[in-house]
């Protein structure tokens, strides 16, 4: 259990920070910040735990670069027709370990869903995996898994969580 | 009178064109619909013969509003059972996946084989105290006559359905000599490999699901992708295939390489200028197998679509929810003789399927926007005349025919 | 047999000084009530013309249960349609304002004008491919019969009303001249500049918000800060005015100092010692237009409340969800040559209405305990009995009148 | 014609041990029910004395759909009156336990006494103002006509129920001579302390919690505890004891030392090698009033299980939500007189008990799944023959009469 | 971005205390413990999502002074007949920036109600976004915004949120 | 009120990376690293808020050491027939105090339900209720009180929370 792993003060900050980023700009559909919070050469997945839990590979979405993020911001916001929802992050009980260059962290995250003239609703909760590294501009993702319990979506998933 | 039978309706349009409104929302239309395409008559898709290899696994399945389960049996062979206790009535498997040696309820113990049958239950002959009999069931009581429903079953080529109907016609001949060789074009009999499983609840008539997958009109004109890429838009070889009776239907056709044409004249979701920043997305490979075709997606009614649409290929099962959800379970699959290079590929192009794919979430989203329109005005009804009001196959997709050859033997078996 | 047409009930009781609990509940006394007073022979509220400003603006909104959409065309007519594509009923529009040239539905872009005029569909004549032409509709398909539903419209001084009955009587006939005067008062043609929005669903009949506001007994007796602060009392100068049909009303009163009186004596609401820490709320500033009363309380049967209470002014929008719940949505507005004093005056005010506001979150909440009342004994009724069991207006608060009329109406068109 | 009257259904199998599924789920039998079950003919119960043991304090309580309200008048006196104002149907009563002198509706302070008279209402004789009265009720309006509805109560040694039938039989007559020696084994006189509170809200139809309670086959079966340490098991001494219409029951049993036997063979639920961590939970203090039964489990049909399981003592309340689900309300209690050991005890062998109680958190689940497997096949029936098709008591636990009873005494009510 | 602005830890953990301090009032019910986080010049708005992106300056509820949070307390307790319900307040995720004599904070919130007899349900996801000055009473708000996703609410809004 | 109450920023860590292994080891299903996070001699107890509220004893499980801990491990595992689901955790809002050998703490909890074919569902609502020790295994708690507002619970509880 990582349990009473030693992380710097300045670290957790920072990487509470990164994750604070990351709802505000998913939250607040800039999605562009979204994009910057990721290397070049990153990996972000969404998998459903069941998959997970049995060693199957298939991916909800599945990007393998930074371009991959890109196009899918093109997606949501160019693309794909769909009914427009607000969504709420709230990421907590981080688990830190440091790692060769960086970080890896776990969390729990749950998103709400509100759609225009209807209730708010839980559309996902999960488990964020995720490898984070240090460059000149901060702490970035190079890599991030949300492994969801949601496993029957309402209907569709457009943008990221 | 036949009407009174189902839900007191009256479909009065000539033809299968027009859609009343009623036939997605009504309750008593899906009742009916429940025990004439679910339960009679028809075959459900279960699940595939790979999601249980070996003895006493078992997968928890679903046909129409019954829970069933699928068991790989000691002599290899697959069945089929309703998910419900004879005795009373528990739902007794509360996983979706397992292995067992037998089924035993929880409230009782009542215990059964894999195959359904009641094998024994506790103090059946009662229990002996102060030499005594206490209890027990009552002397003619007869093990055969309390087993699990069993349904009929059919494994074909890796895929396995099964039925409620005891009378069912064979397999081969409910899909029909028009379907079998598309049908064995992707299942050739090759060992599968499950790649896993997308889930989703799309509030819509589970019809509106059979007519998207019967509908070769929208892929290029909701999708970008397709018509900007040229997966799937009308200036291609198509055709439209359906089986005897109208309920089946294949629909193919052969990618090009999209760009601007006639066809994208004034259609908005054609993007000229679009360019992927990174487009292993669409790193396609034909595969020997394809003999032509880069798609064909199979409408297997009720119950199941089947999709190759380049190199990724799925089952999607259909399981109502009432009248106004239904459940689409999509199992992404390879074959075992696949090498990591393309069974990365078939997971990167899956990109564009399932809840969140970027050709099949705004498939959800107009279903789910088509039952609301439903819902506001009882009375209306769609018009699906594109092409004509014939029924049949077609050799192009600028077409809504097979729509029209679903309702039309819909409203034959419904006696609509 | 009339009986029939109307579920099966029969409201056995002369009058309408006792309404059935039935009549809150029974889906199909619901589903009568949206044809016989939603969608035909009515007027329902859509929106104000102010926010819509400018040439393809347009606001998504609501009568009964079908969802409508309200849009500024060239010619700065408003135009309201059924958001309903008229190929397979899609629910095209999904934003609550927004401003477009045409309408596209995104599933097969059937294209429409701001009007409903259908424009034209992909592929109308076919498409040629290889020197032939594939699909395409019918030959006799004509763009004319296959528009979007037009609903009659008429902007009365900047407010938007529209009907799906085009045989609906003009709009002022509707309101009649008893209520027109009042109407005028309010919007006498004044620029409006909208505010903002509140939004509500409520867990009760739709009906019950009418009583609510056409309930002049409640107001001292539930809301504190009116009988204490004196904005609305039975000790008043007060009217209670109705349309020759009764079913419109205006209930009218001017505000006094509040505080002790004979009209206090036992209501538990009334708090003699209550001040406010810092009464900026209630910084009230007469305005040239009332004319004398402080409040005017509209109720336009069936969708629209208008509010004017001081200087606080509003349309609330009803929309009914089945027969237990209905939207309830406030537009807050003032006039466009207001200065920043009477607006923040407005803003301030609005700190009493809406969800939370201190005279009407309790009306939510008293509606819902009706409902759950209404629940819990089908067979029972209301005793709507104060001031005798006559309709028609009064020169006093002290009388439930405005709800009997507005039964009586209702037994006459729902022929109950 | 009769059948007309209960929802057009016709249960065709003879006897009781053939329950047909559509009897938990179809609404027109649960409005049957309500009427004929839980308004008419029958006691409901509404709570403990121990509650309210102060003038003027109340509890909300419910019997089937409607909500009451039990209080302590001056006299000492419990009242139970329906929570509906006769005004306009407000639920007026929004809290589970309070203390007052009179109950005021919020909407126009209609006010009543704790019996439930109407005492007065604001205006009633219209407001004085410039010298003429406005409004009031008509002159003939008589408050006696326009109370709450005031329901029939019997406190029996500390255990309050209610009817809504003024013509219901005395409590005792309703209990019979059968259950009374074992409902005053528990409820002595003695004074009550209330423990606690534990609710539940379980997706399953009420009558399977009385089949539950009514059912000794599965406690040996379902719950490790019980056959592991021998709680509940088939060789012990119990007896299975029903009045003379069916509809009550005590099942009760002794103790002994649990452990491998003839009982256990073949039970997968038994555990032979399990032993507590902490056994505690399990320090049974045998205490003289039990006479010696360990355990005693009392259906007080249609509304209440009272439990006496060792140390533990709770009465459990049903109350029904639609055909599909129901609330289970726990309140364990002790004596006034425990000490402080015993009551720590009782709170330690509560953990058996309960949503989460090692012996009855399973009892919701496998209610849940029953439910689920009738909603899927509606014209399938559960088989209660255990120990025969006869109805009646027994003088051992493996055997399902007690279920059988129930459903005799239920088709002759119910005239199925 | 706030990514990666620099907050002493002392001031961190300060503004996290007066968060909790916050939702423990709330949840808890001490209504007095709730108006005496604000200063006396205080603002507290509760603003739906729709009119702030799309600048209508309408709130639910507009209080610009603590006397009228003290107004609300009476109202809450004294005059506004309700339903009473538990309220559970999750804040998390901050991005704080200094400011002139304190600190911009904003944070993701989700309230939870559950009434008697019922279920919990979703009452209201949204985002604060508060102004909070150092007094010699420590860290306390002096504008307190919260825009909410859930625009469709559930009936009514009684407590502060 | 708590607020202001100083503890180093050590602690604070060691305290939220308890709580981040709590939620950590029941939403992964990993009994035994449960059990773990408790002393020999502790208290576990799920109270409705009512019960707490009105001064009743009862609660909904009540554990005096962690031997009940265990047996009620092997009771979920081994004897308690259930639907199976999963389980999400967001614990936020921490309230701490120094004690006399640790800390007193409290905060604020969502339990996420989601069954296998269905939709992810609030499951409780509530606050934890705190005694912490100073092993030389780290940080354990001593006593554990769930006060959960959800008093209604959807059918069963069966889980730690
Ligand atoms: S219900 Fe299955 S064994 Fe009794
Ligand atoms: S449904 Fe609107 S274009 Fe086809
Ligand atoms: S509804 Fe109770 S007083 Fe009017
Ligand atoms: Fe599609
Ligand atoms: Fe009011
Ligand atoms: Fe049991």
């Amino acid at each position: 259990m990582m349990l009473g792993a030693r992380v710097a003060a300045e670290d957790r900050f920072a990487i509470e920070d990164l994750y604070s980023a990351y709802a505000a700009a998913l939250d607040g559909r800039d999605y562009d910040a979204w994009v910057d919070l990721f290397i070049d050469d990153c990996i972000y997945a969404i998998v459903p735990r069941e998959n997970d839990d049995r060693g199957l590979p298939l991916a909800t979405l599945f990007f393998e670069s930074k371009g991959m993020l890109r196009d899918r911001v093109y997606g949501i916001t160019q693309t794909l027709f769909h009914e427009p929802y607000y969504q709420r992050h709230l990421i907590t009980n981080f688990q830190i370990r440091e790692a060769a260059d960086g970080f890896a962290v776990e969390a729990n995250y749950l998103v709400i869903r509100t759609k225009a003239n209807a209730l708010s609703e839980l559309y996902q909760a999960g488990r964020y995996r995720d490898q984070i590294v240090r460059t000149e501009r901060g702490l970035r993702y190079r890599e991030k898994r949300c492994i969801f319990d949601s496993e029957l979506i309402p209907n569709s998933l457009i943008y990221p969580v | 009178m036949i009407r009174e039978r189902v839900a007191g309706r009256s479909w009065d349009a000539k033809g299968s064109s027009r859609i009343p409104y009623w036939l997605y929302t009504d309750p008593a239309i899906f009742a009916a619909e429940l025990e004439r395409l679910f339960y009679r008559g028809h075959w459900g898709y279960v699940g595939l013969s790979a999601e249980i290899p070996n003895t006493g696994d078992f997968k928890r399945s679903a046909i129409g509003e019954r829970s069933v389960i699928m068991a790989r049996e000691k002599d290899g062979d697959i069945s089929v059972v309703e998910n419900r206790c004879a005795h009373r009535g528990v739902q007794f498997c509360q996983n979706n996946f397992g292995t067992a040696k037998t089924f035993v309820c929880p409230y009782h113990q009542w215990s059964y084989s894999l195959k359904g049958d009641l094998i024994g239950l506790p103090f059946r002959n009662g229990f002996k105290q102060n030499g005594r009999v206490n209890g027990g069931m009552p002397a003619d009581f007869d093990l055969r006559q309390h087993g699990l429903t069993k349904l009929k079953v059919e494994e074909y080529n890796g895929v396995v359905f099964a039925s409620f109907d005891p009378d069912v016609e064979p397999l081969r001949d409910y899909l029909g000599p028009a379907i079998v060789p598309w049908y064995e074009r992707v299942f050739a009999g090759r060992q599968l490999a499950i790649l896993g499983y997308s889930r989703q609840r799309i509030p819509g008539n589970w019809k509106l699901m059979q007519e998207n997958i019967k509908d070769p009109y929208h892929p290029g004109l909701l999708h970008t992708w397709f018509v900007t890429f040229g997966l799937w838009r009308a200036d291609q070889q198509s055709e439209m295939i359906v089986d005897a009776r109208g309920r089946h239907a294949v629909m193919k056709s052969q990618k090009n390489d999209g760009g601007a044409g006639a066809v994208t004249a004034g259609v908005t979701s054609f993007k000229e200028n679009m360019k992927l920043h990174d487009d292993r997305v669409l790193d396609v490979v034909v595969e020997p197998w394809w003999n032509g075709p880069t798609v064909t997606m199979m409408t297997l009614f009720p119950t199941l679509v089947v999709q190759q649409q380049v190199n990724s290929l799925s089952t999607r099962h259909i399981i109502p929810r009432g009248p106004n959800a239904f459940d689409f379970v999509w199992t992404h699959f390879g074959f075992a003789d696949d090498d990591a290079e393309m069974t990365r590929r078939r997971l990167r192009q899956a990109n564009l399927f399932g809840p969140a794919g970027y050709v099949s979430a705004d498939d959800g989203e107009v279903i789910a926007f088509s039952q609301r329109g439903f819902s506001q005005h009882a009375d209306a009804e769609t018009v699906c005349e594109l092409d004509g009001t014939q029924t049949g196959g077609a050799d192009h997709n600028v077409t809504e025919t097979l729509i029209r050859s679903m309702y039309a033997y819909y409203r034959e078996v419904m006696e609509l």
